[in-house]
């Protein structure tokens, strides 16, 4: 292999954050977030990129519990973190239409 | 003695390694970490990755009715420092003068003064307190020795290393477990690289010789044969060590001399902990380092690596930077490795690197490997393999004015990289290369500024402390 | 013997912590490799990084009036193996029954077996070849020799190892250059830490004693003191090498034995080839395994990591899973390390999964430590030293009860972990944390899956090789 | 150190080739890319990209030479690539306008 597991990891991780930021940039622009939307889409985010970065290294390390439980502890809280703040900003855009 | 014969499961195929990266990063993106993730990754590493390796079920190279088995008698090292060859005085004097020039050192030479000379001697001093001349290809020496004390006898004396063959044998379920026990423990006790091979004779020297009797001129009673050899050995467990790169990178200079000191160190440490480990799952062992049979040979069959224009084993990881050592075993049980090649022997025939390198012009220039060296009074060769032959006579004299291992030709071979992802990306190019390209690919390596020798900024590189952690932190 | 008095220097910033991940981005999105570059990243690691880390200039934990140095007939293995202490049948019947069931294996029972029990003689052997009894703190076995030969003793012999004390001092430009070639020689003989420390009679046994002659009865004629010691020590070099991660996680079984194993036959190794290189600079030097003096508070001293509940001494890199051993030297011109704290001790109060996973019971559950072991009759703990005190009575019992290491505690420590960022990141975390959070992050560690011991799943693991590659592909 | 060099730069070779991406399919609505544009820049970013991670990993290896040279090597045929490429497109829209 001409890359190692967490070289793969890592640029996967650049990825997914330029996406992300970029779709909330442009988003913003759409719906205009407030500062609640903000928060719970950022933080929502960034615990979505952190379960996939731990998780993979979990299984790179060979500890696949670990892999299983972040997914869990760091993926759930993640999703419903974006989903509420997909509705604040669904709600706000009621509101403001 | 026949011709290579090889199954070409090779089909250089750019986009099937391009799939490689590609899949491995789609599967990294999918974050579930099921064990079939793992199987997949592994599935397709092992259908697509290995495609631009060529697997041999034959040692790969070819070999002609001249070929001889060699002995003991006809090294190198036998004739500069126990007179095997009486006759050839050049060889003796560099001998003489290797160790005389050993105890040495010049405080006006980086890399050669006392600093260096010390580090030099803590490389070798284990090797040398527990295996002697070892190094220098004699057999049997301290814990490399060939005794098999049954378990009976072992348990009776104060052997609390255990050295003693079980009467138990421990009964692998099958195979594959039992060369990956072997290998796990040899990588757990600090081998770098394993493989495993059937017992060849063509690679095991024909007799052997006792120094000291062959220096008190002893010589009728200081030659034996395999009939004092313990057991008939069955396989061949072939260990590579990785040497340190900025002590390779110092070379020619004591620093060099100490990564090749500690390599030999590692070798009879971890072949003899490996024995140890054979005989109490109830098999005999006998470790050896330069000893008993030629090691290259031994680990191009056991899969560790191409020969090369110098003569070393250039492996995939660490090039031609590695030492390597053997256990001979009675164990047949174990799933044998398979020769490969992954393109050093096509590229060494433009590269010439080490050639060009070599303070004592012993590398050949010749563009293709030949049945015979292309010199006269050659006895230390053996004849009848298809390679290129060294010119042990020169690379000894060279020996002989530095008084340490020189390790040029390593130090300037382009395979010799630290393990970064850009040269593993070079090293898949180069095979998928034709030969015109090889040469471009070898001034490229000069140009950005790979592998030049005797340059004392590595001597500093090698002490520079500014990028190392020696608390962890 | 004063209370601890550091230099406080530790400012737990998160912003700061958080700007080394940033401005090393930043530095790595530049391409130009310039050596300002380097400095730079240097310059903001060393400026940021370490606020995490506490450095102390004095030993950092208390000591009282009731402080007394150690003899070397008050260790546990010194009861247990050789009869110090004739009234402590305990301790001898577990010493006894240890060195019986070494010698038995279970075929039943997974990394128990014929094959756990090999590989744990294979990593074993070297240390018991060349160093006998160093495990069991004898001074002066094998190569661990207190010889200091003259140059012209050392060449008039057959020294090919040059074990001698050259005539030539060779002079360092300044300590810290000699600090830097010290740890890069040891580095490149395979110590993973290392660290320099002024000798310090505190952490020195008093006297010792001759095993053989001990176990004759011959009590008077055993004992003896530093007399016979060959210079006045100056400095200590403390080296650390890491343990199997894969073997201590199987632990108990042979192959955590395999690893302890593995351990001391690289302290072995490598304190020798120190020493001999520094005998080759013209200083004495002896080199020590668990003998001589106390190797974790030396370690402490040196900067290599903290105490733990366990009293393992616990590093930044490798937690609790390295070995220790030592080389007193009479060269002080060297730059000596100074002792680190990074939140061991502090998460040790609420942790106690060592003390949990402790099959014998050994290790105490008292939030705070102490100055005395919470229990009696215990000769062999040195007492004073504000510490947790581990009940090594409790200890030898279970060994008695395997025939082998046991190292269920530092396979439980979270601080075992293998080198990775998440690990990394979470460290760095846990230091910034107040106490009860401690006790949620232990928690998390046991849900993740982490330090689970006497899982045979971790036997199979070991040997699974699915995930690795042996020919370096 | 949490994360190492290697770590550092493959998720910063993320980002950049994320960025890169969306640029060039942005300007492509815009521009419309003839197919020797497309070449030309596709061709050009992958080596500038290449040329970073070259360099930033020569830099880690402690060879600054090679460093040097894979700016030089990698990097000056990469700017001239892009720039040709970006003439092209501009050339392309002066004939279309």
């Amino acid at each position: 292999m001409v890359f190692t597991g967490i070289e793969i990891l890592f640029f996967t991780l650049g990825v997914m954050v330029t996406l992300i930021i970029i779709s909330l940039i442009r988003y913003n622009k759409k719906y205009k977030f407030s500062a609640l939307s903000w928060a719970l889409l950022g933080i929502g985010s960034f615990l979505l990129v952190f379960c996939l970065a731990w998780s993979v290294s979990s299984v790179l390390e060979g500890v696949p519990r670990a892999a299983s439980m972040g997914l869990m502890v760091f993926g759930i809280p993640a999703i419903l973190l974006v989903l509420t703040g997909r509705r604040t900003v669904l709600k706000n855009q009621l509101k403001n239409d | 003695m026949n011709k290579l014969n090889s199954k070409n499961n090779n089909a250089i195929n750019r986009r099937n390694f391009l799939k490689v990266g590609v899949a491995g990063a789609a599967i990294g993106a999918i974050s579930i970490p099921a064990k079939g993730r793992e199987k997949l990754v592994e599935k397709v590493n092992k259908n697509v990755g290995p495609n631009l390796i060529k697997v041999h079920d034959e040692f790969p190279y070819e070999i002609n009715s001249t070929f001889k088995r060699h002995s003991s008698m006809d090294l190198l090292f036998s004739g500069a420092l126990f007179g095997t060859h009486p006759e050839d005085t050049d060889i003796l004097n560099s001998g003489h003068r290797f160790i005389e020039n050993n105890q040495k050192h010049d405080n006006s030479k980086k890399g050669w003064d006392q600093l260096g000379a010390a580090i030099n001697a803590g490389g070798w001093a284990l090797h040398h307190a527990v295996s002697a001349n070892a190094c220098f290809s004699q057999a049997g020496q301290g814990i490399l020795k060939w005794e098999q004390l049954s378990e009976a006898e072992g348990k009776q004396g104060s052997h609390s290393s255990k050295d003693w063959v079980s009467d138990e044998k421990y009964k692998f379920r099958d195979k594959q477990e039992a060369s990956n026990a072997i290998k796990r423990a040899a990588r757990l006790f600090g081998a770098d690289l394993i493989g495993i091979t059937k017992r060849d004779k063509r690679w095991d020297y024909t007799d052997f010789f006792d120094g000291n009797l062959m220096l008190q001129g002893k010589r009728d009673e200081a030659v034996y044969g395999w009939e004092k050899f313990p057991f008939e050995p069955k396989s061949v467990i072939v260990l590579a060590f990785e040497e340190d790169y900025e002590c390779i990178a110092a070379a020619p200079t004591h620093l060099g001399g100490a990564a090749v000191g500690e390599g030999y160190t590692r070798m009879t440490k971890v072949a003899y902990q490996l024995s140890v480990m054979l005989k109490q799952l109830g098999y005999m062992a006998v470790p050896a380092s330069n000893d008993v049979g030629m090691s290259v040979p031994y680990a191009i069959a056991a899969g560790l690596g191409e020969g090369s224009r110098m003569g070393t084993l250039v492996t995939y990881k660490y090039g031609p930077r590695v030492r390597l050592a053997k256990v001979y075993t009675n164990l047949d049980f174990v799933e044998y490795d398979k020769p490969i090649e992954f393109g050093v022997m096509d590229f060494c025939k433009n590269c010439k690197r080490c050639a060009d390198a070599c303070p004592g012009k012993a590398i050949s220039f010749d563009t293709e490997p030949t049945f015979e060296p292309p010199y006269d009074n050659a006895w230390y060769n053996s004849t009848g393999i298809k390679k290129y032959y060294m010119d042990a006579r020169k690379c000894i004299k060279v020996w002989g004015d530095f008084g340490s291992d020189c390790g040029s030709c390593v130090a300037a071979c382009p395979y010799n990289k630290p393990d970064f992802w850009h040269h593993r990306l070079v090293d898949k190019i180069t095979k998928l290369m034709p030969g015109p390209v090889h040469d471009f690919m070898r001034e490229m390596d000069i140009a950005f500024g790979y592998g030049d020798v005797d340059n004392p900024e590595k001597v500093d590189k090698f002490f520079d402390a500014s990028n190392r952690s020696y608390d962890g932190q």
